[in-house]
C-alpha cells in the first residue's frame, strides 16, 4: 500500500480511466493548470483533446456532458467549487438527471462531476457551501463524497467507469491528507456504505468533511467509556439504508455528522430513513449535528461558530447516553 | 463548393413529402389535443415545416439534431418514425422514447436525433457536446441545433457560440424566428437582429426565408458545405411564422390578442411553404397536379397508419419511471 | 368570506400589494398574458411600468431581483414552471440567499418568486418537479406552499411584505380550487403551520398538492375509526417545527405526505425533527409518503405510479397503526 | 456633450490620489497575505486602478457599481473608505460588512457599492436590476457593472444587454480585459473581440487604453453623458493588465507559466497607469515633484490608518451569521 495525498489519489484515479478508456476526456475552466492540483500533469500527459482548457460558462458545461455523454464519450468535468454547480444548474437538474428518463432509456449518461465542496477555511459564503444535499433530492444523478484518499480514489473510478451522471463531491480543503492507497487496481463500490469502527454503545453516521472530526469524537468518547460505531456513508445517492440501519439498530443510539446546512440535509434523510426502518431498535432522540441554517461569513470564529465540530458532535452523543441511562 | 446549390426534382419531391408530413402529423395532433385524447400538450410547428425540411435534408444518422419544445418537424425530417412520434405523444410504450417523455421530449438517438427539449435555450449547451463528440469522431459528422428567437435571449447561446467559435465545432446554429415567443412579440422582448450576435464571435451568418424550403435547402448546402469542411460553426436565421398557436391550449389562456387573425390569415394564405414550393413547381412545369396529389396522399396514408399505430399501442409497464432513470450499469 | 377560485386568490394579493405600495412590481416571461392566469388583468391596471414582461433569461432574471431589491424595490418575479428556477439557480442560491448576511446586514431583499410547481398532469418530468425540498437546504431563502386560497393569498401578501426573499410555490393545476377567502385584509403569517384537523389516534402532515389527498385519507380513515389529526405545513423554510412536534407528539403516530422526490425531501426533514424532538412521544415508526427517487414520466399511469396517492397516504397510516395495536 | 472632455489639473490629482490608495492598500493586503496575516485569500488588481479611478470619478453615491472577485479598487474609487475595506478583509466587525464577507464580498449601500462578488459574471444581473430601479426612479442614476474578459464568456452577459438594450437601462458595462481569466490567456477562451458582443444589441461602444486613467476619464464623460440622458446602456472594453498574479496563493498552484515573467516586469515599467498620469503631469508641467510626493504620501498616511484601523478591529461575536441572515422584518 502507497501513502498518498487525497489530491494525488483523485489524480491517479483520473489518469488510470483515462489510460484504460479513450473515450473518458476532462473539461472545466483552467483545467490545464488545475487550481486545486487535483489534475494536475494531466494536460501533459493527455494533451489539448483529452483535457480542455474552457471559457468560463457553468450553463453550457454542464449541458454539454449530457451531449457529449448522448454521443459516446465519458466527460469528466471540473467545476471548482460546488457553489458553481449552481451556477450551471439547469444542465444538471433538468438535463442530466433527466434525459435517460425521457428518453426511455435509450441512452446512457456516464458524466462526472468533480466539486470541490465545504467550509472552515474563510472563503466567504460563495465559495464554502456544501450543497450535496440540495443535489440528493434530484432523483436523477448519484452523489459520492469520499472522506480519505482510498475512497477518494476507488469513488472516483467507479464514477467514471459508471454509466449514469455522478457528481463527485470532494472535501475542500483536504488535499493534503494522506492515508494509504492499494497499490493494486480496485473500485469502492457507488452505494455501499462502510463501517469504519465498531463500538456497541453509539452509532455515529458521516461523510467526507466531518468524518475527521466524527472520528475524533468517537475516540473522545472512547475514553471517556463510550464505544461508538462509526459509519462512513460515502454515497448520498443512491443511499446505503441497509448498513447505515444495521449499524442505526445495533446500538439504538444515533448521532448524524453532516457539513450541510440542517434543513433537508443528507443527515435529515437518513434520520428519516432510521426512524422509519429501525424505529422498533431506537432508544434515545436521533441527533443531527450539522451546518446552522446560514451562509458562512468571512470571520474564521464566526464561521465555525455556524460549522459542526468536534465538541458539538461529543455534546450530542453524550446528550442521548445520558438520556438513555435515565429511562433505563 | 462540392453540393448543387439548388435541389433537383426528385429533392424538391421529397421536401414536399417531408412538409406534407408533418404538417398532417401535426394537423392531427391539434385535433387529437382539442378532442381531449392527448395525455399532455403539444406545441405545433404548422407553417414552420420548410425549415425543418431545408435544413435536415442534408443530415445523416450520423449527424446530430437538438431540439425544442416546438419539435416534431424536426424529429420527422431527421428521420424519425411517424408513428414513434404519434405513439409517444400518446403515451404509449411503443413511443420512441416509450412514452417517457411525450411531445416535449421526442427523441430517436439511433438516427441522431437527440431530444426536444422542455427548457427553452437548454438544446443549444447539449448540442455544443454533441458537436463537440463529432469534433472528437472526426469522421465529418455534424450537430444542429434548431431553437427560437425566444429562446435566443437565453445567455447559454453566447456561451455556446464561444465555444464553438474558439474550438471550430461542427455546428449548425438554427433560429426560426417565427416573430413571437409565446405571446410576446419577438421585436418586444429581443433586440437588435438575433444573428449578429454570431458575427461578434466571427461565426459566419446567413439569413434565409425560413418558409422558401428550397431556399433553407440551399443555405443549408451552403453550411454543411462550410461545417463538414472542418471550418467551424455557421448561423443561420429562418425568418419564418407560426401559423397556429403557440400551444393547443392557447386558447383557454390569452384574452387579449397579441397578434391579429387578419396577420395570421394572410400568412396562412400567402406563405404556406408547402403551398408555395408546390406553385413554384407547377409554375417552374416541374410537377402536375397529380403528382403533387400523389405525394399529398402518401403522407396523409403515412400519418393515418401512425395514428392507427399510437392507437392501437399499449400504456407503458407502471413501474417503468424507476427503470428507465438509470441504466445501472458500469463500463 | 367570499368564494374564490385559488388562482383568483393569489391575483387578489398581488394586486393588494401593489396598491398598497409603489415600490412592489411585477416582472417576468408573458406576465402581460399571463400563462397560469394567477396575474390576469394586473398590465391593465398597473401598466407597462409595474408589470414588467420580460425576455426568456431566467439567469438574469433572478440575479435582477437582487439588484433591484438592494436599491429599495420590492420585485415579485412570475417564473412559471418551478423547474425554471433550476434555469436561474445562481440568482437564488449564490446571490439572493447570501447577499444579505454577505454585507453584514446592511441591505434587505424583498423578493418573491411565484413557482408553479407539481405533477400529475402529464407534463413530463422538466415541467413537474416538485422542487422546493432543494430549496430548503440554501438557509437563505424562505418557502412557502399554499394548498387553499385563503392561505394562497394570505401567505403572498406576507411574501411580498416580508423584507427577505421568499419562494411562493403555487400548486399546479390547483387554480381552479374553490375556497372561502376572507373578506376584510389579512395575512397569513410565514413561518406557522396549521393544524387543519384533529384526531386523536394518528398524525398525518402535509402541504401544497398534497393536502387534498390528505384530507381525503383523513376521511377514510374517520370511516375505518381511524381519527386524524392533520396538520398544514404551509412554510417550509423557516419550519414550524414546535406545531409540528406538537401534533407529532398528541399522537404519537405520524405520517408525513409531500410530493418531493424521497431523498432529502421537505418529508424527510419534518421526519428528522419528530425523530429528535419527539421521540419520547412516537409509538411507532415516522412514514413518509413522497414521490419515488426519479424524474416523472408523460404516461399517465406510470406518472401516478411515482406520486403519492390516496391510496399510499391510507397504507402508511394503517400500517403504524397495526404495528402499535400489535405492540401494545 | 455637456462635460469637459478632459480633467483638469486638480481632477487628475485626484485621480492620482485614488489610484494610489488603491495600490498601497492592495500592496499592503499581499503582504500581508503573504505573512498569514489574512483569514481568507485576496485578488488584487495592481496595474488596473486606472479604470476604477477614471470610471468612478464621475459617479455619486447615488450611483451604483457592481463588482466582481477583484474588486477593491472599484470600492475605493466610488468613495467606500480605505479603513473599511482593511478591517473586512482582516475579518472585523469594524469592516464594510462587519467582516461577514470579506475581500470577495466588499459593499457600502450607503456609497451605492452594491457588492464584489465571488461567482463571475454573476455582478451582471445584479447590477441589470439596480440600473432597473435607477430608471424607475428617474433620477438620474446610473449603475456601473465591472467585470472581466472571462467574465464576458458568462451567458448573463448576453441576457444583460439585451434588457439594458431594450429597457435603455442607465447601464455601463466595464469590461476590463486584462489579458487572462484565472490562467487562461483570453485569446485561448475567448473568440472575437469582447465589445463586438455588444454591438449586436443596438448598445454603443467605446475600446479604450485601461491604463492610461485621462482617456478612461474622458470615455466615462462621454458614456455619463448618454446614458444619464435615457439614452440606455454603453459598453466600455478597457485594455488592461494583471501585474500580480490571479490571486495571491498563486506561486503555490500553478507549475506551467501562463505568460512570461518578462511580459510582466515590461508592462509594470511601461504601462504602470500611476506612473502614466505622473510622467504626463510632468511632462505638461501641470504638476512638480513635490506635489506629486505629498500625494503619494497622503495616500500612504489613508493607507496606513486604515491598517490601524483594521488591526485594532474585533473579531465580530460568534452568532452573527445567524443574525444577519435574514432581516426578520416586515413592511
Ligand atoms: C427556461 C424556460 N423558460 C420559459 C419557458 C416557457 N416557454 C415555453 S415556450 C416559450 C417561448 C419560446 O419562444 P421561442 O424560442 O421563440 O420558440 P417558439 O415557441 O416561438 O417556437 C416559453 C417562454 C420554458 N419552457 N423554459
Ligand atoms: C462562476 C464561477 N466560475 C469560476 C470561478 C473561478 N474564478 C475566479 S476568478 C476567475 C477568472 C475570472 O477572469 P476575469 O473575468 O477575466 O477576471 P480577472 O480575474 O482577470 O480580473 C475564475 C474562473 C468563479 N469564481 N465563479
Ligand atoms: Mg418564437
Ligand atoms: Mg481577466
Amino acid at each position: 500500500m502507497a501513502r498518498l495525498r487525497l489530491i494525488k489519489a483523485i489524480n491517479e484515479a483520473i489518469r488510470e480511466e483515462m489510460e484504460r478508456d479513450e473515450k473518458v476526456f476532462v473539461l472545466g475552466e483552467d483545467v490545464e493548470a488545475s487550481i486545486f492540483g487535483d489534475l494536475r500533469g494531466l494536460f501533459e500527459i493527455f494533451g489539448k483533446g483529452r483535457v480542455r482548457n474552457t471559457p468560463i460558462s457553468e450553463n453550457t458545461l454542464t449541458g454539454m456532458t449530457v451531449g457529449a455523454a448522448a454521443c459516446g464519450y465519458r466527460p469528466v468535468l471540473h467545476i471548482m467549487f460546488a457553489n458553481f454547480l449552481f451556477t450551471g444548474m439547469d444542465g444538471i437538474a433538468n438535463q442530466m438527471a433527466k434525459a435517460r428518463l425521457m428518453s426511455g432509456g435509450q441512452i446512457e449518461l456516464p458524466i462526472t462531476i468533480i466539486a470541490s465542496y465545504g467550509g472552515g477555511r474563510a472563503n466567504a459564503a460563495q465559495h464554502s457551501d456544501t450543497p450535496y444535499s440540495a443535489f440528493m433530492n434530484l432523483g436523477g444523478v448519484h452523489l459520492v463524497v469520499p472522506s480519505n484518499p482510498a475512497d477518494a480514489k476507488g469513488l472516483l473510478k467507479s464514477a467514471i467507469r459508471c454509466n449514469d451522471p455522478v457528481l463527485y463531491f470532494e472535501p475542500a480543503g483536504r488535499g493534503g491528507e494522506m492515508g494509504d492507497v492499494p497499490d493494486e487496481e480496485y473500485l469502492t463500490p457507488i452505494g455501499k456504505a462502510a463501517v469504519v469502527r465498531e463500538g456497541g454503545d453509539l452509532t455515529l453516521i458521516s461523510m467526507g468533511t466531518t468524518m475527521r472530526m466524527t472520528l475524533q469524537a468517537a475516540d473522545r468518547l472512547a475514553e471517556q467509556g463510550l464505544e461508538c460505531e462509526v459509519v462512513d456513508v460515502r454515497t448520498l445517492a443512491p443511499l446505503d439504508e441497509d448498513t447505515i440501519c444495521a449499524a442505526a439498530a445495533r446500538t439504538g443510539r444515533v448521532v448524524i455528522v453532516d457539513e450541510s446546512r440542517e434543513r433537508a440535509s443528507a443527515a435529515s434523510q437518513i434520520a428519516a430513513v432510521i426512524a422509519e426502518r429501525s424505529f422498533e431498535q431506537l432508544k434515545a432522540p436521533i441527533k443531527r449535528v450539522t451546518a446552522l441554517n446560514a451562509g458562512l461569513p468571512l470571520a474564521p470564529a464566526s464561521e465555525q461558530y455556524l460549522l459542526p465540530s468536534v465538541d458539538k458532535v461529543m455534546a450530542a452523543a453524550t446528550e442521548i447516553s445520558k438520556n438513555v441511562r435515565v429511562s433505563e | 463548393m462540392s453540393k448543387n446549390l439548388s435541389p433537383d426534382v426528385s429533392e424538391c419531391l421529397e421536401l414536399l413529402e417531408t412538409m406534407h408530413v408533418i404538417r398532417y402529423a401535426e394537423e392531427q395532433l391539434g385535433e387529437d389535443f382539442a378532442a381531449g385524447k392527448l395525455p399532455g400538450g403539444v406545441h405545433l410547428s404548422v407553417g414552420q415545416e420548410a425549415v425543418a425540411a431545408g435544413i435536415c435534408a442534408h443530415l445523416t444518422d450520423r449527424d446530430q439534431v437538438s431540439s425544442n419544445h416546438r419539435g416534431h418537424g424536426h424529429f420527422l425530417a431527421k428521420g424519425g418514425e411517424p408513428r414513434h412520434l404519434i405513439a409517444e405523444i400518446y403515451g404509449k410504450q411503443e413511443g420512441c422514447c416509450r412514452g417517457m417523455g411525450g411531445s416535449l421530449h421526442v427523441a430517436d438517438y439511433s438516427k441522431g436525433i437527440i431530444g426536444a427539449n422542455g427548457v427553452v435555450g437548454a438544446g443549444i449547451p447539449v448540442a455544443t457536446g454533441a458537436a463537440l463528440a463529432n469534433l472528437m469522431d472526426d469522421d465529418g459528422s455534424m450537430t444542429v441545433v434548431f431553437f427560437g428567437d425566444g429562446a435566443s435571449n437565453q445567455g447559454v447561446l453566447q456561451e455556446s457560440m464561444n465555444f464553438a467559435a474558439l474550438w471550430k465545432l461542427p455546428l449548425l446554429y438554427v433560429c426560426e424566428n417565427n416573430q413571437f415567443g409565446q405571446f410576446s412579440p419577438t421585436a418586444t422582448v429581443t433586440a437588435g437582429v438575433i444573428s449578429d450576435r454570431a458575427k461578434a464571435f466571427g461565426i459566419p451568418v446567413e439569413v434565409v426565408d425560413g418558409n422558401d424550403v428550397r431556399a433553407v435547402w440551399q443555405t443549408m448546402a451552403r453550411a454543411t458545405d462550410h461545417i463538414r469542411s472542418g471550418n467551424g460553426p455557421m448561423f443561420v436565421e429562418a425568418d419564418t411564422y407560426r401559423i397556429r398557436n403557440h400551444f393547443e391550449r392557447e386558447h383557454l389562456i390569452v384574452q387579449t390578442p397579441y397578434r391579429s387573425q387578419e396577420e395570421v390569415e394572410k400568412m396562412r394564405r400567402e406563405r404556406d411553404p408547402i403551398k408555395m414550393l408546390q406553385e413554384w413547381l407547377k409554375a417552374e412545369d416541374l410537377a402536375d397536379n397529380e403528382t403533387l396529389q400523389a405525394i399529398d396522399e402518401q403522407a396523409k396514408t403515412l400519418v393515418k397508419e401512425a395514428v392507427a399505430f399510437g392507437d392501437a399501442g399499449t400504456p407503458p409497464p407502471l413501474d417503468v419511471g424507476l427503470k428507465y432513470q438509470f441504466a445501472g450499469t458500469y463500463n
